[in-house]
């Protein structure tokens, strides 16, 4: 089965991005193949490089980094929510003349057709908010 | 098409109310994160139709130490399971 | 590209966060998409809909604007509600812009036949 | 000591009722952002003593469009009262 | 140091969201700088006190570990809402930890007596 | 009157932020003091150099950079909120060798106690959640 999910909470604030890892995890290990992550809204907080945790907690954001790298499973932050809560990769970090790249390596910046897409490519779309 | 119902927040919310008008006969409702206690009195979910299963992730029972506590209706499922139901069902809307 | 209906439901008001702008921005993309869009009030999202909004005063932008957009952008009917618009004493003489609404029967059958259905 | 109380979530929470459980004779409660929706129809705010003066912040109402739809008993108050008030109760309790 | 009484009010469950962690490390630093706290649970707050919770299950730490640190720390009563409990159908019995059950008027009260009243 | 501010809200995500410093220009311009402002939980964000928003809209982290600094009013962010949510000064971002600086100059990172002392020397603490 095709599934994309789409992330829309702050890792650090709500349960739900947990839930969306534990959920992917679960997908991939059953040999489900997952076309699409989308993180919207507070959600691109979950592709935050700066992010730093107490040793005994786990840095999600690391954690979907290497998930989605080791799995090559695409993952998006939407643009415009990105930008308002400073996730820039190197281009919009140069363009906005930014003291910093806050956007993990495994996720692309891209528009909100990157939804729709995913939404017409999948089988399945799992909203975490 | 049949839809399997996520609901993440606690019965205080009242979003149940405004989830059961969506739900059709033979959907399902899950209910993770917060929306376990939905699973546990003086929730008495009286309101959903016997026509529709009812489940809860385990690992959310486990965190907030319900899983003892439950109403017979519901079934506790892990992630596994939780994977299977969204491809049982048509489609997942998710409540929260 | 392939065609599929997708049902946006908008359950928060205006202003107090970001969700309704979330969930417009989502369906409006769908639309440019050539998707096969509904869009329906629910809960709280109703609120959008009150007429005379004018959100500059709280440094924002009045929504009204944005929901106008859905048409042009090709999603015929705003959907809303019954049950939401009376919990709150509202009817459609209330509203800024002409919606369709369902009873709970229409909003059920609007759920069953849609291929995704997003609620954030 | 006296309190303002703001309430800044829309009464679909009902919060207000936790709310008025602290609610002293003599305290205020101002309501802003998602919270002016109780100042509306058809939230009566009965339950609220007459010994309570009510208050919503202006520039929340203009922004809904229900400056012209309130309750008798709301006082529209812009910021600058909203930092009186502050100074008038002994302190200010926010419930969000 | 000058002394305050600040009361903190936890009304949000465990694990859902962050907000009962800042509640209980606010509450925390003020027992550290020996003010005169009180902890109240209220509404969602108090499934914060179920028996037999483990968090390590969604990756989480078990709340009820912090909120034992709170006597350590010289917050000497959890006080709770017994509006909250009922409404719940939980009782003292269920608790994971002793806490002094407050009616309407003592719950009243706490917040009038208190200098400053923190609800996150 | 000496205030103080406890802002527990993201800026891109519910009003209270935004209300917050509505609030904090109302004061001052009263003749009021500013004792400070203590951004804590998602409300760290508020304090983040990084964020951009199209040129119609406000930024409201740059809206506070302005107005502590015109009105010499301390801002603090928690430490462990800001850690998280990847807000970090320059010593913070070379001790985890970070890619970037992400902290507004007018804020410090701090811990509690400054919440604490917020409390006990303002004669109101007005909190934003």
């Amino acid at each position: 089965m095709k599934f994309s999910l789409l992330v829309s909470t702050s890792p650090a604030s709500s349960q739900g991005a947990m839930t969306a890892y534990q959920f992917a995890r679960a997908a991939v290990s059953q040999g489900h193949e997952i076309y699409r992550v989308f993180f919207y809204g507070d959600g691109v907080l979950n592709a935050n490089a700066l992010s730093t945790v107490p040793q005994d907690e786990i840095n999600l954001p690391r954690a979907w980094d290497e998930f989605l790298t080791n799995h090559n499973i695409e993952s998006v932050a939407c643009v415009s929510s990105a930008l308002i809560r400073g996730i820039l990769d190197s281009d919009e970090s140069a363009r906005h003349k930014m003291t910093g790249v806050s956007l993990l390596e495994s996720t692309q910046i891209a528009g909100l057709g990157q939804l729709v897409d995913a939404s017409i490519q999948s089988e399945r779309l799992i909203s975490f908010a | 098409m049949s839809a399997l119902h996520t609901i993440s927040v606690s019965p205080t919310n009242g979003l149940i109310n405004s989830c059961l008008r969506l739900v059709c006969p033979g959907d399902g409702i899950l209910f993770i994160q917060d929306g376990v206690y939905h699973c546990c009195p003086p929730c008495l979910l009286d309101s959903v139709s016997q026509d529709n299963a009812l489940f809860a992730l385990r690992e959310d029972l486990l965190a907030r130490g319900l899983l003892c506590k439950i109403s017979e209706r519901i079934t506790p499922v892990g992630f596994g399971r939780f994977v299977e139901l969204t491809i049982d069902y048509d489609k997942v809307i998710s409540w929260s | 590209m392939q065609q599929k209906s997708l049902t946006f439901i908008t359950r928060q008001a205006p202003y107090g966060s970001n969700k309704a702008k979330l969930v417009i921005d989502a369906a409006l993309a769908a639309a440019v998409f050539e998707q096969q869009v509904n869009f329906l009030f629910m809960d709280d999202g109703v609120f959008q809909l009150v007429q005379n909004q004018t959100a500059e005063s709280i440094s924002s932008k009045t929504i009204g604007r944005a929901l106008e957009t859905l048409e042009l952008y090709g999603i015929e009917q705003a959907l809303v509600d019954s049950v939401s618009l009376e919990e709150r004493a509202l009817s459609a003489e209330d509203l800024a812009i002409p919606v369709k609404i369902l009873n709970v029967e229409q909003v059920r059958q609007l759920a069953a036949r849609s291929d995704v259905v997003i609620n954030l």
